[in-house]
C-alpha cells in the first residue's frame, strides 16, 4: 500500500495548504485602514499559490493510482494521528480549482467590499488552506479538521458580508453541515477503533468490514457528504446561503465547497464501503435523479438571480452523485469531470451575477431586462457560461452530462432517461433566465450601466477558457482520472473480500 | 493538415475574428472576412468534390475527443459522396447569402455579430455533415441549433424574437433527447459510435430485442426511432414543428440560410446517413413516411390561409421537409437527398426574394398590404415567379425531378404505406402550386394595398442583393438536370440520366421500385396536373374573382379558423406541457416540498428545541447564589452516593 | 492527645458556616468573608492532618492557599469595587444581568 | 486533659466568631469579629506545632488581608446596609444544604483511616525549628510552585490596580 511516487524533492502539498494561512497571518499586521495593500497582498498570495500549484498540474504521474506527493509526519502520536497528506488523480483537479477560484474571488471582492476589509480577505485565505487541505489529507483526524475548518471562515463570509437575512442563512448553513458532519465523526471514531486504532486513510480502505457495520458506517458519511452535495431532501440550505453570501462566498461555495460532498463519496464512501455502496445504488441514484429534476424544474419559477442558480446546483450536482454511483467508468469519470465543470460554470455564474449586482444591487430578474444592449462583452460572456451550463457540446458541461448520462442509462436505465430530462429542463430555465435578463427591451433601471472593467474581465477569462478547454479537448483533464477511477471501481466491484470472510465464518460455524 | 479541413475552419476562423475584434476593427468590413472564408470553403469543397468523383473517399481521425474507458471518440472527419453533396449544397447557399446579406444587412447595428453568427453556422454545419461518428455529429447539431437561436434572437429587443429565438432551442432540445439516448444506446450494443463499424454491425444485431424501460424492443427499432426524434426536432417535423415558422423572427437571409436551405434539412440527411439503421426496420421506416406525409398536408393547408409572407414560405418549408422525410421513410434515400438538394436553391431564393420585398416595403409583412410590386422590382419578381414555378413541379425545373420521384418511388417501392403517402404527396403537391402562387399573385400583382408613404418608398433591392438571387434562380431551375429520370432520359437520348442516383449509390444503395412505364408516365402526369391546377386555381382566386377565397373563408369560417391558428398545437403545448410544469413548480415544489415539508422539518426542530428552552431558561434565576446552591447540591448528591453507596 | 478527628469536625462546622454565608448573604462583602471563611476552615483540617500525619507537605499548601487568598482577596476586591463603581450597589441580588 | 480544655476552649470560640461572622448586618463588625477569628486559629496552630504558618496567619491575613476588606467595607454605602434584609429570601433551603453537608461529611470523617506517618515527626521539626525545615522543602521541592506563587502575586497587584483604577477618559 505505502507505494510513495513522485516526490518533487520539496513539500509542495504542505506549501500550499499552510502559504494560504501565512499569508492571512501576515494581514494580521496590517494596518485596517490600507486597504489597497490588503487587497493586493491577498491578491498576490493567491496568485503566488496558484503557480506553485502548477506542478501538480505538470508532474502528476497520470500512469499510477497511488498517492502522489506524499507527506508523512508524526503528529499527535499517542492517538496515532498523523499528518498525512498526498493526491491521486481524484483529488489533483480540485486542488488546482481551489486556487485558481481563489485568486477569482479576490478580484471580484475588489471593490465590492468595503467594509472590514481585512477581516474578509483573511477568511478568503484561511478558507483556501482548509480547501486545499481538506483535499489533500490522507488521515481522517487531518481531513476532519480541515473539513470543520472551512466552516468558520465561510460562516464569517456570510453571516459579516452578506444579505440582509445574512444571519439566518449563516445559521442555517452552519448546522445544516455540522449535524452532517458530526454523524460522520462518529463514523470515523467506530472506524477507528475498529481497525486497531489508525486513522490512516489508506491503510482504512484496505480492510474488510462486515456488511452491517459498514451499511451504518455508509449512512452516517452520508449525512455529512449529501447535506454538503447538497443531495434533495437536505438542500433548503442552499439557496439561502448563495442567496444571502456576498459574491466571493457564492463562488467558493458554488466552486469548492459543495464539491467536497461529492469527493467525499468518492473517496471514502466507495472505497470503504463497497458492498453497502453497491447495495445502496438504487437508493442514491432514485436521490439523484429526483434531485436532477426536482431542482430544474423548481428553477422555473424563481425570481432571484442567485437563487435560480442555487437550484441549478442541486440539479447539476444531481448530475454528479448520480454519475458516481453508477459504479462505471464512464459515469464516475464524468462525475468527477463534472464536478470540475460545475465549479467552473457555476462559479462563473456567479461571479457575473456579482459584477451585475455590484452595480445595480437587486437581485430580482423582474429588474434586469436588455442588459445586452449596455453590456455586450458581458452579455456574452454570461451567455458563454448559460452554454456551458445547459451542456452544449464543445463546452466543458457536455462532456460531463454525456458521460453522467451515459454511464446513469448503463446501469439503471431509468436514471440515465429521466437525468437526460433535467437537460432538456435546463435549456428551458437558463434560457429564460438569459432571455429576462439580456434581450427584451432595455429596463430603465439598467440603462445607463457601464461594461465591465478590465479587472472584472480579468476573472471572467480564466473560467471561459477552461470552459473551451475542457470542452473541446478533455483529455488533459480526463487523463488525471483514468487510473485512479479504475482503480477504485475494482475495488468497488470486486468487493472488500467480505464475502469470503462471511463464507469463512459459515464454515467455522458448519464445523 | 488534409486540404479538407479547410472547409469547416475557414468558417470558424471568420467567426473568431469577427466575433473578437469585430466590434473595435473589423466593423463595417466583416463582411470581407465572411466571405473570403465560406467562398474559400466553397473552392475546397467543389475540389473535394472532383476528388470524390474520382471515388476518392475520406474517412480519417483528427485528434481523441473523449476517452473514458471503452468509450473513446474522436474529432474526424468522413467525405463519401452524401457528404460531399451537403458540402456542396451548404457552402453555395451560404455564400451566396453572405453576399445577399451585405445589401440586406447593410447599416445594422450589429453587422459584425451577424456575420460571425452566419460564419459560426457555416462552420458547425460543415462539422455535422463531415463527422464520422455521432458525437460530433451531435456536436454540429446542438452548434447549429445554437447558432439558429441566436439568430432567430439576432433583434433580441424584440421580445416576440427573443422568445422565439428561446423556443427553437428548448423544442430542439426534446428532440435531441432522444438523439442522445440514440447514441448511448447505440455504443452500449455495439461499443463503439463511429458510424462504419456501427454501420457494418448492424446486420448482425438487427434481429436482437432489448429491454427498454421494461419493454421488449427490437434494437433496429429502438435506435431507429430515437435518432429520429432527433430529426424530426430538427427538421421540425411533427409533432415538433411548432418552432421553425416563430423562427421567421430573425433576419431573412437566416430564414432562407438556417431554416431553408441546411440546417432544417440536417434531419433529412441524418436519416439518409443512418440508413443502414433504418432499412432494417420496417416500423421506424413506416413511422418516418407517416409523420413526413402528415406534416407535409398539415403545413401545406396552414400554408393556405396566412398573410405573413415569411411564415408562409416556413409552412412550405415545413412541407417539403415532410416529403423528404416521406420520400426517406418509403427507403428513397437518394431521392430525398435530391430535394434537398433542389429544395435548397428554390427556397432559398423564395425566402431572398421574400426579403427583396421587405427591404422594398420597409419591414412590412402582410400580404394583404402588397399588391402590384411587380413593375416596382422586376428582378425579384422573376426570380420568384420563377422559384415558385419550381417548387410547383413545373416539368423542366429543378423541383420537378425531385418530387417527381419522391412520388414515383413511393408509389412503386415496397413500403406498406406507399400508396397512401403518395396520394397525400400528390395533394400536397396541388396545394403547394396554391399557395405559392397566391402569395405571388397578391404580392407582384393587382393593385398596390399599402400605404402612400409605403408606396413612395418601393424600389428595387441593390445589386448585391440581386445578384445572388438570379445565381440562386440558375440553381432553381438547373439544379434538377443531375437527375433527370431515365424515363424522361430515354426520350430525350441521354443514356444513365438519372446521374445524381448513380453518384449516390454506393452510400445510398439503389431503392427498389417495381412498376411499369406507363405507370411511371401517369404518375408524372398527374403530378404536373396537380402543380399546374394549383397554380390555375390560384390564378383564378387572386387574380381573377377576388370575392372567391373571402366567400369560402366566411362558409366554412370553422375550418377557416382551425387552420388560421395552426390547428391550436401552440395553444395545446402550453396548457399540457408549459403551463403544468410551471405551475408544479411555483405551487407544489415552491409552494409544498420547499417551503412546507423540508422547511417545517428543517426549521421544526430547532424551533422544538427553543421551545423546550423557554422552559428551562427560568431555572436560570441570574442570582449567584441560586447557582452555587445548585452546585452545592450536586457535591451533596455525589458525596452521600460514594459514601452510602 | 487531642484526636485527629476532633480538628477535622472543627473544620468541617466552621466550612459549613462559611458555606452558609455564601449561600444566604446578600452583601457581596459577607459572601467574599464567607469564603474566606471557608479557606481557614481548610487550613486547619491541612495543618492538622500534617501533624498527624507527620508530614510538612500540609503546611505548604496551607502556605499556597495563604499565598493564593491574598491574590483572590485583592482582584476580588478590586472587581468589588469596580462593579459598585458601575452599579453602585453590593448586593447580588440586584444583579441578575444573567436571568434567562 | 489539659490539651483538650483548650481544644475545647478554641473550638467553641472559633465556632461562635464564624457564626458571628457570617451573620451581623454590619460588614464592619463582621471584619471585626473575623479579626478575632483568625487570632484564634492562628492559636490553633501553634498547638499544631506550625509556628511559621501561625505567624502568615497573623501577618497575611490578619495584617493585610482583613485591613483591605476592612477599606473596602468603608468604601461602600454602609447606611442602606443596615435598612435592608441581610439573607436572601431562600436561605432556609441554604441553611438544609449546609446542614446535609455537614452530616455528610462528619459522617464520612467517622470511618477515615490514616497512612503510615512520614518522616517530619514533632521532634524533628523542633530540632531544626520550623521554619528551617518548611524551608528547606519548599525551596527545594517545591520551588517550582513558589516561583509561580509570586508570580500570580505579580499579576494580582497589576490586575487589581487595573481593575480598581477609575476608567480614563476616552479620547473623543
Amino acid at each position: 500500500m505505502e507505494h510513495i511516487t513522485n516526490n518533487l524533492g520539496y513539500p509542495i502539498l504542505s506549501t500550499l495548504i499552510f502559504l494560504p494561512i501565512a499569508g492571512a497571518v501576515l494581514l494580521l499586521f496590517i494596518r485596517r485602514s490600507n486597504g489597497t495593500l490588503i487587497k493586493w497582498i491577498s491578491f498576490i498570495v493567491s496568485v503566488i499559490t496558484f503557480i506553485l500549484s502548477m506542478p501538480l498540474f505538470t508532474h502528476f504521474d497520470k500512469s499510477t493510482y497511488t498517492m502522489q506527493f506524499v507527506e508523512k509526519h508524526a503528529w499527535i502520536p499517542s492517538w496515532n494521528v498523523m499528518y498525512y497528506v498526498g493526491l491521486d488523480g481524484i483529488s489533483v483537479l480540485f486542488v488546482l480549482l481551489s486556487t485558481l477560484v481563489t485568486i477569482l474571488c479576490v478580484l471580484i471582492s475588489w471593490e465590492a467590499i468595503r467594509e472590514k476589509t481585512k477581516e474578509f480577505y483573511i477568511s478568503i485565505l484561511i478558507m483556501e488552506g482548509a480547501m486545499i487541505g481538506v483535499f489533500c489529507a490522507l488521515d481522517f483526524m487531518l481531513f476532519y479538521l480541515f473539513w470543520e475548518a472551512m466552516l468558520i471562515p465561510m460562516y464569517l463570509l456570510i453571516g459579516v458580508w452578506g444579505g440582509p437575512k445574512r444571519i439566518y442563512a449563516a445559521v442555517k448553513f452552519f448546522l445544516f453541515t455540522l449535524v452532517g458532519s458530526v454523524l460522520m465523526l462518529v463514523g470515523i471514531v467506530v472506524l477507528y477503533f475498529y481497525a486497531g486504532k489508525t486513522f490512516n486513510i489508506l491503510e482504512l480502505m484496505s480492510m474488510t468490514y462486515p456488511y452491517t457495520m459498514q451499511v451504518w458506517l455508509f449512512w452516517a458519511f452520508f449525512a455529512a457528504f449529501a447535506v454538503k452535495v447538497p443531495m434533495f431532501p437536505v438542500h433548503t440550505w442552499l439557496p439561502d446561503a448563495h442567496t444571502e453570501a456576498p459574491t466571493a462566498g457564492s463562488v467558493i461555495l458554488a466552486a469548492v465547497l459543495i464539491k467536497m460532498g461529492a469527493y467525499g463519496f468518492l473517496r471514502f464512501s466507495l472505497p470503504l464501503f463497497p458492498e453497502a455502496s453497491k447495495a445502496m445504488t438504487p437508493a442514491m441514484l432514485v436521490l439523484s435523479v429526483v434531485a436532477i429534476v426536482y431542482g430544474a424544474v423548481i428553477c422555473l419559477m424563481q425570481t432571484d438571480l442567485k437563487r435560480l442558480i442555487a437550484y441549478s446546483s442541486v440539479s447539476h450536482m444531481g448530475f454528479v452523485t448520480l454519475g458516481i454511483f453508477t459504479l462505471n467508468t464512464q459515469g464516475v469519470e464524468g462525475g468527477i469531470l463534472q464536478m470540475i465543470n460545475h465549479g467552473i460554470v457555476t462559479g462563473a455564474l456567479f461571479l457575473s451575477i456579482g459584477i451585475i449586482y455590484e452595480r445595480t444591487h437587486t437581485r430580482k430578474i423582474a429588474d434586469y431586462g436588455g442588459v445586452a444592449t449596455v453590456m455586450p462583452v458581458y452579455a456574452a460572456a454570461f451567455m458563454v457560461f448559460t452554454l456551458a451550463s445547459i451542456g452544449l457540446p464543445a463546452t466543458n458541461g457536455f462532456i460531463g452530462e454525456f458521460l453522467i448520462i451515459l454511464g446513469g442509462f448503463a446501469a439503471r436505465q431509468w436514471a440515465g432517461v429521466l437525468a437526460a430530462t433535467g437537460i432538456i429542463i435546463g435549456a428551458g430555465y437558463m434560457l429564460w433566465l438569459y432571455q429576462r435578463v439580456f434581450f427584451m427591451e432595455v429596463n430603465p433601471k439598467v440603462a445607463e450601466l457601464s461594461d465591465i472593467n478590465g479587472r472584472e474581465f480579468l476573472a471572467l477569462i480564466p473560467m471561459i477558457i477552461l470552459i473551451f478547454w475542457i470542452g473541446v479537448y478533455p483529455t488533459p483533464f480526463l487523463g488525471f482520472m483514468h487510473e485512479t477511477v479504475s482503480h477504485l471501481l475494482e475495488r468497488v466491484n470486486t468487493g472488500s473480500g467480505m464475502e469470503i470472510e462471511m463464507a469463512k465464518q459459515i464454515i467455522e460455524s458448519i464445523k | 493538415m488534409n486540404y479538407y479541413l479547410l472547409i469547416p475552419f475557414l468558417p470558424l476562423t471568420a467567426f473568431l475574428i469577427n466575433i473578437l475584434f469585430g466590434k473595435k476593427y473589423v466593423q463595417e468590413r466583416a463582411h470581407w472576412v465572411s466571405i473570403l472564408a465560406v467562398a474559400g470553403s466553397w473552392i475546397v469543397a467543389v475540389f473535394t468534390l472532383l476528388k470524390v468523383l474520382k471515388g476518392e473517399t475520406v474517412n480519417e481521425d483528427l485528434y481523441t475527443w473523449v476517452l473514458s474507458g471503452t468509450f473513446e471518440v474522436s474529432v474526424g472527419f468522413l467525405i463519401d459522396q452524401l457528404t460531399t453533396v451537403m458540402l456542396i449544397v451548404v457552402t453555395t447557399c451560404s455564400t451566396l447569402i453572405h453576399i445577399y446579406s451585405v445589401g440586406y444587412m447593410h447599416g445594422d447595428k450589429g453587422y459584425y455579430r451577424f456575420f460571425a453568427y452566419l460564419s459560426l453556422f457555416t462552420f458547425c454545419m460543415l462539422m455535422l455533415v463531415m463527422a464520422n461518428n455521432f458525437l460530433q455529429l451531435y456536436f454540429g447539431w446542438e452548434g447549429v441549433g445554437l447558432c439558429s437561436y441566436f439568430l432567430i434572437g439576432y433583434y433580441f429587443n424584440k421580445k416576440s424574437a427573443s422568445d422565439a429565438g428561446k423556443k427553437a432551442f428548448i423544442v430542439n432540445r426534446f428532440g435531441d433527447f432522444g438523439f442522445g439516448l440514440g447514441i448511448i444506446v447505440i455504443f452500449l450494443t455495439f461499443g463503439t459510435i463511429y458510424y462504419e463499424p456501427v454501420f457494418t454491425q448492424i446486420g448482425g444485431v438487427a434481429a436482437q430485442t432489448i429491454s427498454f424501460l421494461g419493454y421488449e424492443v427490437n434494437l433496429a427499432t429502438l435506435i431507429a426511432l430515437l435518432l429520429f426524434c432527433g430529426a424530426i426536432g430538427k427538421s421540425a417535423q411533427m409533432p415538433l414543428h411548432v418552432w421553425l415558422p416563430d423562427a421567421m423572427e430573425g433576419p431573412t437571409p437566416v430564414s432562407a440560410l438556417i431554416h431553408a436551405a441546411t440546417m432544417v434539412t440536417a434531419g433529412v440527411f441524418l436519416l439518409a446517413r443512418c440508413s443502414p439503421i433504418f432499412s432494417l426496420s420496417e416500423p421506424a421506416m413506416v413511422v418516418a413516411a407517416l409523420i413526413g406525409a402528415i406534416t407535409s398536408i398539415f403545413a401545406a393547408t396552414i400554408a393556405l390561409v396566412q398573410n405573413d409572407i415569411k411564415r408562409i414560405i416556413a409552412y412550405s418549408t415545413l412541407s417539403q421537409l415532410g416529403y423528404m422525410f416521406l420520400a426517406c421513410g418509403v427507403g428513397a434515400y437518394t431521392a430525398g437527398i435530391f430535394h434537398l438538394y433542389t429544395h435548397a436553391f428554390f427556397k432559398a431564393l423564395l425566402f431572398l426574394c421574400a426579403g427583396s420585398v421587405m427591404h422594398a416595403m420597409a419591414g412590412e409583412l402582410d400580404l394583404q398590404k402588397m399588391g402590384g410590386l411587380k413593375k416596382y422590382m422586376p428582378v425579384t419578381y422573376a426570380t420568384m415567379f420563377i422559384a415558385s414555378l419550381s417548387i410547383s413541379g413545373v416539368p423542366g425545373l429543378a423541383g420537378f425531378f425531385s418530387k417527381d420521384e419522391i412520388l414515383w418511388l413511393a408509389y412503386a417501392g415496397p413500403s406498406p404505406v406507399g400508396k397512401f403517402v403518395w396520394a397525400i404527396g400528390t395533394i400536397v403537391a396541388f396545394l403547394t402550386a396554391f399557395y405559392s402562387f397566391r402569395l405571388i399573385f397578391l404580392t407582384f400583382h393587382g393593385e398596390f394595398r399599402g400605404t402612400q408613404k409605403q408606396e413612395h418608398h418601393l424600389h428595387e433591392s441593390p445589386k448585391s442583393m440581386t445578384v445572388p438571387l438570379m445565381l440562386l434562380t440558375i440553381g432553381a431551375v438547373a439544379s434538377g438536370w443531375v437527375g433527370i429520370p431515365n424515363l424522361l432520359g430515354e426520350v430525350i437520348g441521354i443514356e444513365h440520366s438519372n446521374w445524381f442516383s448513380g453518384f449516390m449509390n454506393p452510400v445510398l444503395g439503389h431503392p427498389e421500385a417495381h412498376g411499369t412505364h406507363a405507370e411511371e408516365w401517369m404518375l408524372m402526369g398527374i403530378s404536373v396536373l396537380a402543380g399546374l391546377g394549383g397554380i390555375g386555381l390560384a390564378a383564378v382566386f387572386y387574380l381573377g374573382r377576388r370575392s372567391i377565397p373571402v366567400l369560402l373563408a366566411q362558409k366554412f369560417g370553422f375550418i377557416y379558423r382551425i387552420l388560421w391558428n395552426k390547428y391550436y398545437v401552440d395553444e395545446l403545448y402550453s396548457h399540457t406541457i408549459v403551463r403544468p410544469t410551471l405551475w408544479i413548480s411555483q405551487n407544489i415544489l415552491m409552494g409544498i416540498t420547499d417551503a412546507k415539508i423540508i422547511e417545517l422539518i428543517v426549521n421544526g426542530v430547532p424551533r422544538a428545541i427553543g421551545g423546550v428552552s423557554q422552559h428551562l431558561r427560568k431555572v436560570q434565576t441570574g442570582l449567584l447564589q441560586h447557582y452555587a446552591a445548585i452546585m452545592a447540591t450536586g457535591a451533596l448528591i455525589i458525596g452521600a452516593w460514594i459514601l452510602l453507596r | 492527645m487531642v484526636p485527629l478527628n476532633w480538628y477535622l469536625m472543627l473544620s468541617t462546622v466552621v466550612f459549613m458556616i462559611g458555606v452558609f454565608g455564601f449561600l444566604t448573604r446578600k452583601n457581596i462583602i459577607i459572601m467574599f468573608i464567607s469564603v474566606e471563611l471557608m479557606l481557614n476552615a481548610v487550613n486547619i483540617s491541612l495543618v492538622s492532618f500534617s501533624h498527624f500525619l507527620q508530614d510538612l507537605r500540609g503546611h505548604i499548601l496551607v502556605f499556597f492557599i495563604i499565598t493564593v487568598a491574598a491574590a483572590e482577596a485583592a482582584i476580588g476586591l478590586a472587581l468589588i469595587i469596580a462593579l459598585f463603581r458601575n452599579k453602585t450597589t453590593a448586593h447580588v441580588d440586584e444583579m441578575t444581568e444573567m436571568k434567562g | 486533659m489539659l490539651p483538650k480544655l483548650f481544644f475545647g476552649y478554641y473550638a467553641v470560640v472559633i465556632i461562635v466568631l464564624s457564626l458571628l461572622v457570617v451573620t451581623r448586618k454590619n460588614p464592619v463588625h463582621s471584619v471585626m469579629w473575623m479579626l478575632l477569628l483568625f487570632f484564634h486559629i492562628a492559636g490553633l496552630y501553634l498547638f499544631l506545632n506550625a509556628e511559621f504558618i501561625a505567624a502568615i496567619q497573623i501577618i497575611v491575613y490578619a495584617g493585610a488581608i482583613l485591613v483591605l476588606f476592612l477599606f473596602v467595607v468603608l468604601l461602600l454605602n454602609l447606611r442602606e446596609e443596615l435598612l435592608i434584609e441581610r439573607f436572601i429570601g431562600t436561605w432556609p433551603t441554604a441553611l438544609v444544604i449546609s446542614v446535609s453537608l455537614l452530616i455528610l461529611v462528619i459522617r464520612a470523617i467517622q470511618d477515615m483511616a490514616l497512612a503510615p506517618p512520614g518522616n517530619h515527626s514533632v521532634d524533628a521539626i523542633q530540632a531544626e525549628t520550623h521554619t528551617v525545615a518548611l524551608g528547606k522543602i519548599l525551596y527545594t521541592d517545591y520551588l517550582f510552585p513558589f516561583e509561580i506563587a509570586s508570580v500570580v502575586l505579580l499579576i494580582a497587584i497589576i490586575g487589581a490596580l487595573v481593575l480598581a483604577k477609575r476608567k480614563m477618559r476616552s479620547p473623543q
